[in-house]
């Protein structure tokens, strides 16, 4: 069995949810980490929930980037060890730094939460290995504050360096402005850092891994994740959905 | 020595919404003259919002016991046996007034407070509904109002991380200056740890927790306390603003404290604060409780007793621990970066004595505060114009000349479209358990660790009511449990949420009474138990009252979380069928309102034998695989229910080829006539015989009326006895387009 | 003209923004700040040219639009 | 001290809040108003006394709190 983080700030509320995937779905151990926790042993990877950290006061993320277990997981990060961050938990690894950009708020002004389909840009990724390139995933979007900015340069490096993992598209797979439901950059719903190790995404594949809910397409990012922590891609990529 | 209080006059008691009568009465239970304190903790608890003084004879007829209930009425929240040692905990508030003021905060504090009513009893709160009424969206007025409530539920729910999975809203003049915001939560507790609110134990502490206290709504009354504040005129915040964040770690805080052996009783702090939560849980143990105002956490200097025992600063909870555990439920509160404070002891003397300072400020019996208010048997009578509404012409009504059009424009009225541009701002799928999201006739959650699931609606149709209360109040119970069984639950409960306009006016007193008698008959016919609710009065501006509009909410069990039920179409080829008889009943329609602007006639009668009936036969299809979908046809009839089978499923849409005979109908009554207990199924080919044959067998008429497939709709209606048939042959996309983008449209105005 | 217009809670109103960002700093070390209200910052051109009607015209955004003066209250300058 | 602090998205970068208040002024009749930036207006009481120190101070919550630096600007003033 693995063992996975999962970080509770004040104002998370998608950690029962991850613990849910990893414990009930995956039958991994979850730890569930206090955020003034910071000491983090024997962890195999770290997941930031979705949420309203600090209620998205001021910034989104901007307050609990300084809660003491960040600096725990900047630590475990530059260790190499794997960081997902989902919705809320993006928000906070880019004020953290520890991805590049930032969020405003979408378009429409509005909070959306809807189905959405992305394109699996970077299928190479410990996060997205048991998926196919070019495979087109519905998962769910929910946030007010999901439009990804970054400058010109940082842009074209992560685009060169294949640091851009999923784009909103068409359910055909055609990456459009109409396809982009918050207006972020160049369609970016998640990135993941140079080295690999952190994946920051705004859709919620752990509202999508179980048949029961009707769509299970989020599912092969945890099993990406278990694949590439077992250090056994190959097998893990036969398990059917 | 109690601090100097201004003299009685007759004007500071009528400032305080008393009358002569009840001031009396104050008087006899202190046998003395009140301080001004004491008069405002009257005022508040004896208000018809905490009292329920008008309406309390009458609720006392609803049936609220039955073999799941664990908890009925009287408590924040009723609870259901779901078994596997579990309860569903719900119960549904309103918010009107304060929506009407300010609709973000107004709305968003409706939500808080009625989250925090569920988990004070020790529930998780898993899923919110939101039944929301405006005036028509021409109206620059209504659409700010309608963009403001929507975002304040999101803003408020989405950060709980509670999802909101349903709702209702109608668009209709009268709610024009009185909105209705109502908001219906669900939780799910463990049978045997449900936590009331009670002060039991003499000598056991109470502890006040969350926010501090602000001087945030106390309302008219706050002008009386003005000449006892030396600090210099302000201006009072009479509205309330919600912090979403320090509620969610209130309810963390809250399910800790009653994970561990600490507490003894507890109770969220809403209307009157600090007042009712102290006097409420005293009075049901039958003992007192000294507090002492001095440690109560504070925003703002200089606040008097009298602000401090009346405010409604928003995410407070009061509890009463086990003496000895303290210094535990303080640690608790603290982790979650909460103020809190010990500030009282249970007594066994039956007073609620408020000290500040080291002085006393209010001696009251706490029984006398809480259940002693005035209860009134106000006079009621049915209107004057009752007749004139109900008696409708149909002769002088020409039926429908274009059919196609009808339907199109009826699709786009905001109260039939799609609901789309509201639901997509709220979190429905937080705590990854919404198996039927927003958009079908009830919503789904399944319950984690088990096998099962529970259904949800929210429902009233208030132009029913406003023609015959109290067929409009039994039309609601049974178009709720229409909803649940169509989506495959068993209906085991039900809340209310009562609206009505100014209850010292007898016809809106007799549309009151009699919906109490409609939703009574209704629930005990159906066996469904009402186990908490909530009565909203004086929804009325400048002598016009809104229509009767008995909310409720209604939850259903489905034993295995697999037999859930959706009600689009899902594959081509599928045979439609209807269900239950189809009649000439245009009474109180929408399309009579679309089309000949009408809200006249009788509503549609419901046989309770008949629904019934066609419930267990829902259930039964339903739960032995026959059918593929299920809608109940509610708003619009007929062929809008056929066509929301075709348009709402969530990615795909589906043709419908259709074939009706008229007979004796008009050709708008088939179409567009509201018709009670008819169900629309779409079933695999090889299953028809067997379905139909099922119907008849259990009484039900059932006829096969056409099939899914194509990408048009088509409905071709045979010439009757007295009217023309028609051909409608649309493409389904138009409908679609019509249908969903209305709402967002309007709103936009594009 | 250009208006910069500020609208802050009226006092009183609960700042559940101020309080969180003030137990931000508090813990990250700036313990001597307090009373933090948080607000917004407009900047408004306006072709008006005319100071007397240009204060009139945001005068009257600022209490159809920009400040829900039920909770907010407002000021603004304005430059050339 | 009092600092007053201001927090606008830097020139450049698209502000929908901005262009929907523009839009509403718009259709409210304000013809003549444009180019609307919307941003975050901040009051924090320091105890600090010293100007210069309390300048470095709220400088500093600035570039670790109050701002992110990579989409928007600040600037403050400072009273007594
Ligand atoms: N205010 C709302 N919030 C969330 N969902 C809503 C709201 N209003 C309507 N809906 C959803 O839209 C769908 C259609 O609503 P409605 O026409 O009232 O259904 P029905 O007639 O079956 O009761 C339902 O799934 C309902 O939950
Ligand atoms: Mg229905």
């Amino acid at each position: 069995m693995l063992k996975i983080g999962v970080v509770i700030f004040p104002g998370s509320n998608c950690d029962h949810d991850c613990q849910h995937i990893f414990k009930n779905v995956l039958g991994q151990y979850v730890e569930m980490i206090w955020h003034k926790e910071t000491l983090l042993a024997g962890l195999d990877a770290i997941v930031l929930p979705g949420g309203f950290s600090y209620g998205d006061y001021l910034r989104t993320g901007a307050i609990a980037r300084f809660s003491p277990v960040m600096g725990a997981v900047k630590g475990f990060a530059k260790k190499g060890g794997l960081v997902l961050g989902i919705c809320n938990g993006f928000q906070i690894l880019l004020e953290a730094g520890l991805l590049p950009g930032a969020m405003l708020r979408n378009k429409s002004l509005h909070f959306i939460c809807k189905d959405v389909s992305m394109k699996v840009e970077n299928a190479a990724t410990s996060f997205t290995s048991a998926y196919e390139s070019g495979q087109v995933l519905k998962i769910p979007i929910a946030h007010a504050d999901g439009n990804y900015y970054t400058d010109p340069v940082t842009l074209a490096s992560m685009q060169a360096n294949a640091q851009i993992v999923l784009r909103y598209c068409t359910p055909e797979g055609k990456v459009t402005p109409d396809a982009n439901p918050n207006g972020s950059l160049d369609n970016i719903a998640g990135i993941i850092n140079a080295e690999g190790n952190v994946l920051g995404m705004m859709p919620h594949p752990e509202r999508c891994a179980e048949a029961v809910l009707g769509n299970d397409d989020g599912k092969q990012i945890f099993l990406s994740m278990l694949e590439s922590l077992k250090g056994n891609k190959k097998q893990l990529k036969m398990i059917p959905a | 020595m109690r601090p100097i209080s201004p003299l009685m006059t007759k004007d500071l008691i009528a400032q305080h919404n008393l009358t002569d009568d009840e001031y009396k009465k104050i008087v006899e239970i202190l046998g003395r003259e009140p301080n001004i304190t004491e008069l405002g903790m009257f005022s508040v608890m004896w208000s018809e919002h905490c009292s329920y003084k008008s309406s309390r004879v009458h609720l006392k007829k609803l049936p609220t016991t039955g073999p799941r209930v664990v908890q009925g009425p009287g408590e924040n929240a009723g609870a259901v046996d779901i078994g596997d040692g579990l309860c569903a905990v719900f119960k549904m508030e309103s918010h009107n007034h304060p929506s009407f003021i300010e609709p973000y905060q107004g709305a968003a504090t409706g939500v808080g407070g009625i989250l925090r009513d569920i988990f004070t009893m020790g529930a998780r709160p898993i899923a919110l509904l939101d039944a929301l009424r405006f005036g028509g969206l021409d109206h620059a007025k209504n659409r700010h109002l309608v963009k403001g409530v929507v975002s304040g539920i999101a803003g408020y729910g989405n950060c709980m991380g509670v999802p909101t999975v349903g709702g209702e809203i109608v668009f209709n003049d009268i709610y024009s200056q009185n909105p209705l915001v109502n908001v219906f939560c669900l939780g799910i507790a463990h049978k045997d740890k449900i936590f009331l609110g009670t002060a039991a134990g003499v000598g056991n502490p109470v502890i006040y927790f969350g926010s501090k206290t602000g001087r945030d709504g106390i309302h008219g009354a706050t002008m009386a306390s003005d000449s006892f504040d030396d600090q210099s005129e302000q201006k009072r915040p009479t509205v309330q603003v919600g912090d979403p964040f320090t509620e969610k770690l209130l309810l963390e805080a809250c399910l800790e404290l009653m994970a561990g052996d600490l507490l003894v009783g507890i109770q969220d702090m809403g209307a009157a604060g600090l007042t009712s939560s102290s006097c409420e849980m005293a009075s049901r143990a039958g003992n007192g409780i000294d507090l002492d105002l001095t440690d109560v956490p504070r925003r703002e200097p200089g606040m008097t007793p009298y602000e401090l025992m009346l405010s409604e600063s928003q995410e407070r909870m009061l509890m009463v621990a086990q003496a000895g555990k303290e210094e535990e439920c303080i640690r608790i509160c603290k982790k979650w970066d909460l103020d809190v404070a010990v500030v009282g002891r249970v007594t066994g003397d039956g007073i609620l004595r408020v000290k500040d300072q080291g002085q006393v400020v209010a001696e009251i019996p706490a029984k006398s505060l809480a259940d002693d208010g005035p209860r009134y048997e106000r006079p009621y009578s049915p209107p004057g114009y009752q007749d004139m509404l109900t008696n409708l012409n149909y002769d002088a009504l020409p039926d429908v000349k274009d059919a196609s059009a009808a339907l199109l424009s009826l699709l786009e009225s905001p109260t039939i479209a799609s609901k789309r541009w509201v639901y997509e701002q709220y979190d429905h799928m937080v705590r990854t358990n919404t198996m039927v999201r927003p958009g079908s006739d009830a919503a789904v959650v399944r319950i984690k660790g088990t096998n099962k699931a529970l259904a949800m609606t929210v429902d009233c149709n208030s132009r029913y009511c406003l023609l015959h209360p109290y067929e409009g109040a039994r039309l609601a119970v049974a178009e709720a449990a229409r909803n649940l069984v169509c989506s495959g639950a068993e209906p085991i409960g039900l809340t209310d949420c009562l609206n009505f306009g100014n209850p010292e006016r007898p016809e809106v007193m007799w549309q009151f009474v009699l919906a109490i008698e409609g939703m009574k008959d209704a629930c005990e016919y159906f066996k469904i138990p009402i186990v908490s609710g909530n009565v909203s009065f004086y929804n009325e501006t400048n002598g016009l009252s809104i229509y009767p509009t008995p909310m409720l909410g209604m939850v259903g069990l489905i034993e295995s979380a697999d037999k859930t039920m959706t009600q689009w179409f899902k594959q081509n080829g599928d045979v439609i069928l209807l269900l239950g008889k189809t009649k000439e009943d245009l009474g109180g329609s929408e399309y009579l309102k679309v089309h000949h602007h009408r809200e006249q006639g009788s509503p549609p009668l419901l046989s309770v034998e008949a629904e019934k009936m066609l419930h267990d036969f829902m259930l039964k299809v339903i739960h032995d695989g026959s059918v593929q979908s299920a809608h109940d046809c509610s708003d619009g009839g007929l062929s809008i229910a056929l066509a929301e089978c075709c348009i709402s499923a969530p990615d795909t849409r589906r043709g419908a080829v259709i074939k009706l005979g008229l007979d004796t109908l008009r050709l708008d009554a088939l179409l567009f006539g509201e018709s009670q207990s008819r169900v629309i199924l779409s079933v695999k080919p090889g299953m028809v015989d067997r379905v139909l044959n099922s119907a008849w067998d259990s009484g039900i008429p059932a006829t096969k009326i056409g099939a899914v497939g194509g990408d048009r709709f088509v409905i071709d209606v045979e010439e009757g006895q007295w009217s023309e048939g028609c051909h409608i042959d649309l493409p389904v996309d138009q409908l679609y387009d019509r249908w969903a983008f209305s709402i967002e449209r309007t709103l936009n105005g594009t | 003209m250009k208006a910069k217009i500020y609208v802050t809670l009226k006092q009183g109103i609960l700042d559940p923004q101020g309080k969180a960002i003030e137990h931000a700093l508090d813990s990250l070390g700036f313990k001597n700040a307090g009373n933090v209200r948080v607000g917004k910052y407009m900047e408004v051109d306006l072709e008006e040219k005319d100071k007397v009607k240009a204060e009139a015209e945001v005068k009257q955004m600022c209490e159809k639009l920009l400040a829900n003066t039920i909770v907010e209250e407002y000021r603004y300058e304005l430059t050339a």
